[in-house]
C-alpha cells in the first residue's frame, strides 16, 4: 500500500475522479461519505485508499441519502467533509441538500453527469443535471455549482468548491460529466505555498452571546459539535437562535432571503468564465464542461477560416454568469450554445442575451459535439 | 405477610423516617393525571383549580404518607412535579 | 410544601422552547425526562452531548435539550449521527426518535448503523402510529389497529423492533413502556456507558391520536393497558417479545461486547499509518 | 522521433483485454516521459469483461483542446466486434494493427496500411494471455514510430502491477520485435 503525503505536488498523469479526490486531501477533506455509482466511483475507491494513509476518515454509506446525511453531521462535527455521486444518487441526495441550504452546511458534493433520466447510460456523458442542480431540492435557494473542462480543473476546482462551502457556509457542487471523469490527462499540483485555503469562520463570542444563525455579512460563524456552545439547528424554519419558527412569515421571509442574498450578493466574487477571442466575436459559443473543449477547437478552426468566432467558457454553472453573457450580446451577433442534454443552461442564456438571437446546438449519447459540429454551427451563423 | 418479616428492628425508635417535600409547579401541568392515578402511596389527587394550562392540577393530599419513591418524578411529562427529602432544621443550618 | 419553584432538571431543557409540543396524556415527555435523569445520575458532560433527532412529535426532543443538538430530515437522523460520531469520537451522540422516522423512511439506515455497529445510541418512541401527521397507519401499527388509513383495520404485520434490532448487530437492546421510569432510567444509563450501537424501544401512549381510534381515549388508560400486560422478560428470546392486548414484554433482551465501527476505524488508520494519527 | 501537431490513435477491443490500460500507458508515455501533451478518454458498455470498449489518446506538440478522437490516425485493434464497428473509419493513409486470430473475417481496404500482429497467440505463448495488450503495444510503437521505446517502457512500468515489470517488458519485447522483423519483410 502507499504511503504518500497529503500534498502530491509535481506533475501526474491521472483521471479526473482522481484528480477531484486529490483536489479534496488538499483542500482539507477530513470526511468522505458515498456509495459506489458509475462514472464517480474512481473518486470513493482513490480515497478509500488514501484518507485513511493520511489519518482521515472514508465511510461507504448505505445510499447516496446516507451519504449526504452523514456529510452533514459530520461538517457539524467540526471536518471538512464531501460526497461524489452521479446523476441517480444526485436525486436521491436532493432531500438532504435542502437540509445543508437550510441549516448552512459547508459541504462539496461531486455530481459526475451520466445519460439519464434515470439510470439511463451508466458508462456516457451527459450534462443533464444542470438544472437539478439548480433547483433540485424543493423550496427557493441559492447554491454554487462549478463545472470543470479538465483533469487539472478537476482538482483546482475540487479546492474551489471547498473554498466556497466554507466561505459561504452553503452546499457546493462539482458538476462535471463522464468525459472529464474519466479521461486521463496531465496534471500540474503546486506547492503548497501557492494554494489558498479557507477554513470556516468561528464564532469570537461566549457561549452565553452565541446566536448561531446571527449573520455576520450576511454568513453567521458557525460553532460545532462539542465546542461548547450548546446550539440547535434544524431544517425547519428558525430564528437566530436556531429555534424553530415554523408559523412566523417575518422569520420565513428573513432566512430565506439571507440564504439567497447570502450567495447573490457575492455573485461577482463566485462567478468564475473564461473568454477567448471574445474582443472582436461576432459568433460567440457559451459552452462548459467538456462540450466547451470542443467548442475551442472549433472557435480556432473558425478563426482560421477568417470567421471572428469567440468562446464564453463557464466555469460557475450557479450562479449563472448572466453579466459576462449580457456583455457578450451587446456585442455579438449570435451566440451559439451547444449541450449534452434538451436544453437547460440555454435557457439562462436567453434570458441573459435578450435580443440576441440565441442557436441551441443538442446532442445526447455517447459522445459530446464534435469540433466540425460546431464549427458548422458557427459557419451557418456568422 | 409471613410471620417471620414481622420482627421489627431493635433500634426502630431511633430511625427516622425521611419526609418528604413535594413541589408542584403547577402552572407546567398538563394534567395527564399519570402522577396521581400511579402514585404507590396514593398523596395526590386532582384539585379544583384550573392552571395557566387550563387544566386541573394535582394537590397534595397527604405529604406525610410520601416515601420519596420518587416515581411522580420520573413520570411527568411536563417536569412540573419533583419530590426532595425535607431537611430538617438542623441540616438547614448546616 | 413549596409552591413556586425550579425543577432540579430544567437544567437539562432550553427554556426558551418549553413548554414542549406534545399532548396532554403522551408519553414522549417521559421519555425526555428519563433521560435527562440518566444524563443527571452520570454526571455527563454536556458539552459533549449531542442529541439527535428526526421527524415526528419525538423529533422535538432534540431542540428542547439543552446540548448541541440537531433536527434532521424525515428518516436521516441515524445517518446524521453517523457521520458526527465518526468525525469526533469524542462526542455522546443520542438518537432520539419515533418509529416511523427509524423504521419506516429510516429502517434502512437503522439496520446499516446496527450492522456497522457506530457507537450511537437509539431512544425509539414507538407511539404505534404517525402522531404528527395525524395517526396513520406505520411500521409498528399492530394488526387490526384502527388508524386514519387504515379504516377497516390495518392488515400489515408490524415490526417487531427489538427482534429487529438485535438480528441487525446491536450490542443493547432494550424495551420498556413510559410507566417503566425506573428501569427505563437505568436503561438508559447502562447504554449512555456501552461502546457501540444500543437500541432502547420505549412504548409510548398517543392517545389524542391513537389511543381514541382504538378505545384507550387517554393516556392513563394507555397507562394501564402497559401497567396490566407488561411482564418483565429479560434475556428472553426478543423474536419471542409480544406486544398484544394481553401481553406485553419488556425487559432487556441483549447486552454484549463488540469493537465499535468508529474504533475499529481508528484502529485501522493507526495501523496503516503510526506515525500519522493526528487529527 | 516525428514532430507532431496532433495525432489520433484508438485502441478498441473487448473488456478484459487491456484496452483502456493500453492507452493510459501510451499517452502517459507521451505527457509524462516524452514532454507532448497527451489525452486519454475511453468507452465502454456496462459488463467488466466481453462489452465493447475503446480507448482513445489524442497526442500533440501543442496543447490538447478536444480530447476525443475524431478520425484516427492508428487504429490498433483486437477483436471481431471493435473491427467491424471502427475500420472504416481510420483516416486515408492511415495505420491499422490487428491481431489476426481475434478477427477472423477481414475486409477489403483501400488507403490504409494493415498490419497482422498476433498479439494473442504470442502472449499464450508466453503462458499469459493477459499481456497480449501489452505485446500489442511493442507493435505499435515499432510500427507507428511516435514514441520512443524507453518512454514508453518507463510507462508500463508505472501503470502495471507490481512484480509484473518483467513479465510486461518481455510481453513489450516481444511484439517490437514482431513488427520491427514485420517492417523488415
Amino acid at each position: 500500500m502507499s504511503k504518500k503525503g497529503v500534498l502530491l505536488t509535481g506533475a501526474h498523469f491521472m483521471n479526473g475522479d482522481i484528480a477531484c479526490a486529490e483536489g479534496a486531501i488538499v483542500a482539507g477533506c477530513r470526511f468522505f461519505a458515498g456509495y459506489p455509482i458509475t462514472p464517480a466511483t474512481e473518486i470513493a475507491e482513490h480515497l478509500s485508499e488514501r484518507m485513511p494513509e493520511i489519518g482521515r476518515i472514508y465511510i461507504q454509506m448505505e445510499d447516496e441519502i446516507a451519504s449526504i446525511a452523514a456529510v452533514i453531521g459530520a461538517s457539524y462535527a467540526g471536518l471538512k467533509a464531501m460526497t461524489a455521486t452521479s446523476g441517480p444518487g444526485f436525486s436521491l441526495m436532493q432531500e438532504n441538500i435542502g437540509l445543508a441550504i437550510m441549516t448552512e452546511t459547508p459541504c462539496v458534493i461531486v455530481d459526475i453527469m451520466r445519460g439519464g433520466p434515470s439510470t439511463g447510460q451508466p458508462t456516457m456523458p451527459g450534462q443533464q443535471d444542470v438544472m437539478q442542480a439548480r433547483w433540485g431540492s424543493h423550496g427557493d435557494y441559492e447554491i454554487i455549482a462549478l463545472a470543470p473542462s479538465s483533469v487539472q480543473e478537476m482538482f483546482d476546482l475540487t479546492i474551489d468548491a471547498f473554498n466556497l462551502a466554507e466561505t459561504y457556509r452553503v452546499p457546493t457542487l462539482l458538476l462535471a460529466d463522464e468525459i472529464v471523469a474519466h479521461m486521463w490527462e496531465k496534471i500540474v499540483i503546486p506547492t503548497a505555498e501557492k494554494i489558498r485555503i479557507v477554513n470556516r469562520k468561528k464564532p469570537n463570542v461566549s457561549p452565553e452571546e452565541y446566536l448561531p444563525f446571527m449573520p455576520d455579512d450576511l454568513v453567521p460563524p458557525m460553532a460545532c459539535f462539542g465546542e461548547g456552545y450548546r446550539f440547535h439547528a434544524t431544517g425547519l424554519t428558525h430564528d437566530e437562535h436556531g429555534y424553530p419558527k415554523t408559523s412566523s412569515s417575518e422569520v420565513q421571509e428573513r432566512l430565506v432571503k439571507r440564504l439567497c442574498e447570502k450567495i447573490r450578493r457575492n455573485e461577482d466574487k463566485i462567478m468564475r468564465v473564461e473568454e477567448v477571442m471574445l474582443d472582436d466575436a461576432d459568433v460567440v459559443v457559451v459552452a462548459y464542461g467538456i462540450v466547451a473543449r470542443a467548442a475551442l477547437s472549433a472557435v480556432r478552426k473558425a478563426r482560421e477560416m477568417g470567421i471572428k468566432a469567440g468562446l464564453l467558457r463557464l466555469i460557475t454553472l450557479w450562479p449563472f454568469p448572466q453579466n459576462h453573457v449580457a456583455k457578450i450580446a451587446g456585442s455579438a451577433k449570435r451566440i451559439i450554445v451547444p449541450e449534452m442534454n434538451c436544453g437547460q443552461l440555454v435557457r439562462e442564456v436567453e434570458r441573459a442575451a435578450k435580443e440576441t438571437s440565441v442557436v441551441f446546438l443538442s446532442k445526447l449519447g455517447e459522445e459530446p459535439h464534435t469540433p466540425m459540429e460546431i464549427l458548422e454551427a458557427i459557419r451557418r451563423n456568422s | 405477610m409471613p410471620e417471620r418479616m414481622r420482627h421489627v428492628p431493635l433500634d426502630m425508635e431511633k430511625a427516622k423516617r425521611p419526609e418528604a417535600e413535594i413541589h408542584i409547579i403547577k402552572d407546567q401541568c398538563k394534567g395527564c393525571g399519570f402522577c396521581i392515578k400511579f402514585c404507590p402511596q396514593k398523596v395526590l389527587e386532582e384539585s379544583q383549580e384550573i392552571n395557566a394550562r387550563g387544566v386541573h392540577p394535582p394537590k397534595i393530599v397527604d405529604e406525610s404518607k410520601c416515601v420519596i419513591c420518587g416515581f411522580c418524578t420520573a413520570v411527568c411529562p411536563d417536569f412540573a412535579i419533583f419530590v426532595v427529602e425535607k431537611l430538617s432544621k438542623e441540616e438547614i443550618k448546616k | 410544601m413549596v409552591q413556586e419553584t425550579v425543577h432540579p432538571l430544567s437544567k437539562y431543557l432550553r427554556e426558551a422552547m418549553i413548554p414542549h409540543i406534545w399532548c396532554t396524556g403522551c408519553g414522549n415527555g417521559v421519555i425526555l425526562n428519563c433521560f435527562v435523569q440518566a444524563v443527571d445520575e452520570l454526571e455527563m458532560d454536556l458539552d459533549k452531548l449531542v442529541v439527535v433527532s428526526g421527524i415526528g412529535c419525538i423529533g422535538r426532543a432534540a431542540g428542547y435539550t439543552n446540548a448541541d443538538s440537531f433536527h434532521t430530515t424525515h428518516g436521516r437522523s441515524l445517518a446524521f449521527a453517523t457521520g458526527a460520531k465518526l468525525a469526533n469520537p469524542e462526542l455522546n451522540v443520542v438518537v432520539i426518535s419515533g418509529d416511523g422516522d427509524l423504521f419506516a423512511i429510516g429502517g434502512n439506515h437503522f439496520i446499516h448503523a446496527a450492522r456497522r455497529n457506530i457507537g450511537v445510541k437509539v431512544i425509539c418512541a414507538n407511539n404505534f402510529n404517525y402522531g404528527m401527521t395525524g395517526g396513520q397507519q406505520g411500521p409498528t401499527t399492530p394488526l387490526e389497529a384502527s388508524t386514519t388509513t387504515t379504516p377497516y383495520g390495518n392488515i400489515e404485520h408490524p415490526f417487531n423492533l427489538v427482534h429487529l434490532a438485535a438480528a441487525s448487530g446491536a450490542t443493547y437492546v432494550a424495551r420498556w413502556t413510559t410507566l417503566h421510569v425506573r428501569r427505563l432510567t437505568q436503561s438508559i444509563k447502562r447504554m449512555l456507558q456501552k461502546e457501540g450501537f444500543c437500541f432502547i424501544e420505549v412504548i409510548s401512549p398517543c392517545p389524542e391520536i391513537f389511543g381514541r381510534r382504538n378505545k384507550m381515549r387517554t393516556g392513563l388508560e394507555m397507562m394501564d393497558w402497559f401497567k396490566r400486560a407488561s411482564v418483565v422478560e429479560n434475556f428472553s428470546d426478543p423474536s419471542k417479545a409480544e406486544i398484544s392486548t394481553e401481553k406485553l414484554i419488556v425487559g432487556e433482551f441483549v447486552n454484549t461486547e463488540k469493537v465499535s465501527y468508529e474504533k475499529f476505524l481508528h484502529e485501522k488508520i493507526s495501523q496503516i499509518n503510526e506515525k500519522r494519527v493526528g487529527w | 522521433m516525428v514532430n507532431i501537431m496532433r495525432i489520433e490513435i484508438r485502441f478498441a477491443g473487448f473488456g478484459g483485454q487491456g484496452i483502456i490500460k493500453s492507452g493510459i500507458i501510451t499517452a502517459a508515455a507521451a505527457c509524462l516521459y516524452s514532454q507532448k501533451n497527451a489525452v486519454q478518454t475511453q468507452s465502454y458498455g456496462p459488463e467488466s469483461r466481453g462489452g465493447a470498449c475503446k480507448s482513445e489518446v489524442v497526442i500533440s506538440e501543442e496543447e490538447i483542446d478536444f480530447p476525443k478522437v475524431v478520425e484516427p490516425d492508428v487504429l490498433v485493434v483486437m477483436s471481431q466486434h471493435a473491427y467491424n464497428e471502427y475500420v472504416e473509419r481510420v483516416k486515408q493513409g492511415g495505420t491499422i494493427i490487428m491481431d489476426p486470430n481475434m478477427i477472423p473475417h477481414e475486409k477489403e481496404l483501400q488507403n490504409v496500411n494493415v498490419f497482422h500482429v498476433p498479439a494473442t497467440k504470442i502472449a499464450e505463448e508466453m503462458q499469459r494471455k493477459i499481456v497480449a495488450n501489452i505485446v500489442m503495444l511493442g507493435a505499435f510503437v515499432a510500427i507507428t514510430g511516435i514514441l520512443d521505446k524507453d518512454a514508453v517502457k518507463e510507462s508500463i512500468k508505472a501503470n502495471i502491477p507490481k512484480g509484473t515489470e518483467e513479465l510486461n517488458l518481455h510481453a513489450f519485447e516481444k511484439g517490437f520485435e514482431y513488427a520491427k522483423n514485420l517492417l523488415k519483410s
